[in-house]
Formats: C-alpha cells, structure tokens, sequence
C-alpha cells in the first residue's frame, strides 16, 4: 500500500528518468519501499550500458543502487516491450530482478497502491 | 458544509508557469479543496513547477500572475508551500540561505514559499489520504 | 482508481490507457487533456471532462462524457481511494 | 523567400501558439511578411470562440490581427483536418483568409522559405 | 581547413537545461559552427532557452553546467548570447536595468548573457544566411 | 531542405514528417530522436543518426542510416539551403 512510481521517460530527454529516482531513494530512506513499473518509452532507462559514459547524471549506475536501497519491487510492462521494439534478451542482463506483468497485473498493481506517480 | 468524509491532501505541482492551463488547474484545485473543507497538508513544487516560486518574474499585462496567484492563497489560509530544494537550486531558484551558501550574490525566492527536501514529499506520501499530481506531463 | 489526464496524447498512449481503466474507475479529461475526446468510443467506465476546458477551446463534449469542475474533481478524489495523473 | 512559421500546438497548453505569434507580428514589424501555415494539434487555434472570454492570452483576438499587420499568407494543411476530426463548416469564420494545401504543397511551401520555424 | 562556403547563422535555442540532451546539442553544434570557420551572427534563447541565462543556477555535482558551459563559449568567441526580453520577463530572468524598471530588488542574468527584444530575431532572419533551431518540440 | 528531429515522436507524427520530406531533403535523428529509427522502414530520402546519442542510449542503428557527428551535421545545414527542426 506504499507509493508507486511509474517509468514512462527515456533516459536523457529530460529529468523525469532522475527525478523519478530521486523520489524512489528518499521514499526507500523513509522506508516506505517504493515499487517500480516500467513502461512505454520508460522501458529505454533499462538498455543502457553501464560501461558507457554521458556527459548527464548516469541512469544506468543508480539501478544498481535498488539493492542497497532495499528496492525490490521491480515490475515491467509486458506489452511494453512490443511497443519499444526491445528484444526480451537484453533485459536478461539488468542488474536488478524484476516481474513482467500483463495489462490485468498492471491494473491489479495500480489498484494495491496508496499513491501512484507517473514520470 | 454537508457532513462528510473530510481528508488529508498532498498536491504536487509539476508543471511550470509556461504550462499555463495545468498550472492554473492546480491552484484552482488546491482552492476548491480548502473550500470544501479538506486539509491540505502541503502543495509540493517539483521539476518546472519550481519555477512558480520565482519572485522576479513579470507576466506581461494581461497574462495571469500564478506566483502572484499562490502567494495570496498562502496567506489567506496558512498553506505550506514546499519548492523541491535540488530541483530549484538546478533551476536557478535560491533563498537567502543557499544564495550565500553558494555564494551567489542574490536571491529570488518568493515570499510565501519554502525550500524543502525531498524527505517533505516523502513524509506526505505517508501523512496524507490522498496524493494528486498536476504537470506530471508536458 | 482515478486517472487525470492533462495533455492531448497520441492516439496509442491514449488507448493504452484506457485498456488500464477498470469499470469502477474514472477518467477525468482536463485542460489540453479535453482533446482527447475527439478520439474516445464507448467507455468502459465513466469519463468526466472539465466543462470550463472545453467551452475555452471552442470544443463541444462527447455525448457519453460528464460534465466536471473543479469541485467535482474535488468530490472524484474523495470517493476514490487514489489517483493517477498521466 | 521570407519565414514559414508552422503552428502546430494547442492554443493553451503551453505558450508555443502565443510566442509563434509574437515572431509573426514582429517579422511583419520588420516587412517580412511572414507566412503561416497550421498543421496537426495547431488547428486548434483557429476553432476559439473569440467571444468566449479566458484566462490567458486570447489567441483568438490575436488573430483579427492579421490583416492590420499585412499577415496575408495563411495556409491550412488539408490532411490535419480529418486528424483532428474538425469539421470544415468551423473553418468557414474565420476573421482571415487562407488556403488549404495537401501533401504536395506543403512540401513545396516549405522549399519556398528561407527560414523555417515550428511552433 | 579546406576551401569552402563559410555561411552566416543564427542558433535559436528553445530549450531549457531541463532537456538536457537538446540543451547539450544546441553548444556542441555551435561549438563546430564555430570550429569550421562559419560566422555565428547571434544565438536567440527563446522560451524555456532564456532559463540557460540565469546565474543563480547551481546543478548538481556531475550534472552539466549548461549555463557555464555557455559563457565559456561567448568569452572565447565573443559570441552574442541574447535572451529574449518578454521569454525572461515571464520566467523571472532580469538584468540591472529590468530589475530597476520594475523593482525586483534583485538580479540574475549570467554575464556574457544580454536581454534583446525579438527585433533581434527578426532581424538575423534577414541577415542570416541559416536559422538553425534547437528544442523545437519537448 | 535538411528535417531535425530531436524527440520521440508518435508513429502517426513521424509518419506525417516522412511523407512531407522529398527525395534530395534529408533527415537528421539527433537525441531523443534517435529513438524513432526503431519505427522506421525504407527511407526515400537519406537518414542520418547522431552516433553518439544512439550509444549512449544503448540503441543500435539501422543498417540503412548514415552516422553523423556534429561537424556533419553542421556541413548538412551547408549543404541545405534551409532547414526544418521538428
């Protein structure tokens, strides 16, 4: 019944991507263990190498923060990853565990929620 | 006043003055709220809506004022109006504290609002009955 | 659930919305949200649309859609147990 | 060979309808006579009831203007008027004068301008 | 440098340092403009673009300073950077002079920055031989 | 006549941009709109992508893209007598 936060943004369009984040560490810090769903374009925050520099804030090194945080609850938007043209393989490699949903769970998971934000 | 379910509100503000139609809503949904009854525990600037929290602004005439708009809704009923501190600081946004934190020289806070960290929005996520969003997209 | 929408979206942002919206759910259409009328068919569950939006944008509403202001939209909050504000 | 400037956005959700018009004004200050052309979501500006009273800036007023600042060249993109569903008894009122262009003619419109900018 | 058309341009930039890659974008593609030999008459900030000229701005540690990053261009380059007077106004940037005229008590247009009506747009229109926009859409 | 894109946009957005590009225009994907190549199929103009923002988004580009650097960018708006940014 905590909060949460969904990814809808590409990673350096702008900050939602970040702001998001932020929003997700300060939430696990008050110990309200936030969940995470991605989807649509958000699903491109997943495809970063992490290896790779950016002259912005990295989005993919603050995903290998999750576990430290405590933040587990990982979900991805199934039909998403159609839509992003993303092939299912290169999700194999995140650093964090995650659960694929169908529209039914997502709906479900929206429901079980107090409070939902959309980034 | 009928009897009623009267609850706790946290509203975040999203969308800058740019936005003009979302950011009007959220300030005539905070009102309506409070003339309902409801508590409204505190408004929370995010992202562009930091940018509300500008007193150097001057609409051009005839333009709406909503920073003028939200500074009279907070000294008619004693609102908290929290400005995310890193979202201002990375929008230019200071108050007499960080301006000479950071040395800047000058400030534009506008009176009637606060700087405030992240840790205020995650404490309202937990006070608060009801959570709604203006601005979350553009 | 109650799901605000403030912005004109394409038409598959907007359908996969919808497809999330459960009959006891609510949909409100708000400022540039008001747009997305235009491309709406039969409802699943009830869609609010802010009278004063459309009236200031020359638009005329959907006959399936409700008319809401602001204290409305205060009372939709209330009844619902949260909101979504895409 | 002067300026296109191509509205594309609603009139109220941000301040792209206004700032397009401000350039179109001042280029017209300047003898540049601009050319507009709308396009898309922009269509929206032309459908404001000029007696219905706003908020914000009336972008409806703005456009009894045109003809006191020698605006003449106004163009309608033919396609964007089934995309918005408008029906074309709407665009009968307008205060200005302008023509409907298809594909071909936009495309020809926009190599016939030096500069080009979409609002 | 090989012998070629060395043009006169004119870069509009209508994001703010919120959108960071087309923020980014629009330096990097003034910077070669610049490296080629081609003559940059102004860079127009318009819109959100005019938030690039506050210097009450303090990013993050490892964010991008799009603001100094700006500033170092036009003093190595003697670039003109006009900000848009009524696009400032309107979100809150004001030099000496405006903060004067309406009594802000306060200022905070970065150096190397200088308000400039839409004239000055215009008038590159003419003068230019390319008008180049960046942040278009957001 | 150079086309810049530098958003994600709808299908039905890029589609509309394709068709009113004509075979000696091009077309420069550039920050976030790199992202469009993946909706992308048989150009009738040529399509050039700024690598660097592909990579960093982790994206790989379609075979029938050109790579593009900064100062290539710059010799396209050169080359092009004018140029649209969408």
């Amino acid at each position: 019944m905590s909060t949460l936060i969904v990814m809808r943004s590409t990673p350096y369009g702008n900050t939602n991507a970040k702001d998001a984040l932020d929003i997700a560490l300060i939430l696990a810090t008050f110990e309200q263990s936030p969940s995470l769903l991605y989807q649509g374009a958000g699903l491109q925050q997943l495809l970063l190498d992490s290896q790779h520099t950016t002259p912005f804030k990295h989005i993919g090194n603050i995903l290998n923060a999750f576990p430290i945080y405590d933040i587990e609850q990982i979900y991805i938007d199934k039909a998403s990853i159609n839509e992003q043209n993303i092939n299912l393989d290169r999700l194999n490699d995140l650093p964090v565990e995650y659960k694929l949903l169908d529209t039914n769970q997502v709906t479900e998971l929206m429901h079980n929620h107090q409070h939902i934000m959309v980034f | 006043m009928p009897a009623m379910n009267l609850l706790n509100y946290c509203i975040i503000v999203r969308c800058g003055p740019d936005q003009q139609s979302q950011a009007l809503s959220a300030l005539e949904f905070t009102k309506a709220l409070l003339a309902q009854g409801h508590n409204v525990e505190r408004v929370f600037f995010y992202q562009q809506g930091v940018l509300t929290a500008s007193r150097l602004r001057t609409p051009a005439q005839g333009e709406l004022n909503i920073t003028k708009l939200w500074q009279k809704l907070q000294v008619e009923n004693k609102l908290e109006l929290d400005v995310c501190i890193a979202a201002a600081l990375h929008n230019g946004i200071v108050d007499k504290t960080e301006s000479e934190r950071y040395e800047l020289g000058a400030h534009n806070l506008a009176s009637g609002f606060q700087l405030a960290g992240l840790g205020q929005l995650a404490g309202a996520t937990i006070a608060c009955d009801r959570v709604v969003t203006f601005g979350a997209s553009q | 659930m109650l799901h605000i929408i403030q912005t004109h979206l394409s038409q598959a942002d907007l359908a996969r919305l919808i497809d999330l919206a459960q009959e006891d759910d609510a949909i409100v259409l708000m400022d540039d949200g008001v747009y997305n009328q235009t491309q709406l068919t039969k409802p699943h569950c009830p869609i609010y649309v802010m009278q004063s939006h459309t009236e200031m944008r020359g638009l005329v509403d959907k006959q399936f859609t409700k008319p809401l202001d602001m204290e409305g939209l205060v009372q939709l909050t209330t009844n619902h147990t949260n909101s979504v504000s895409w």
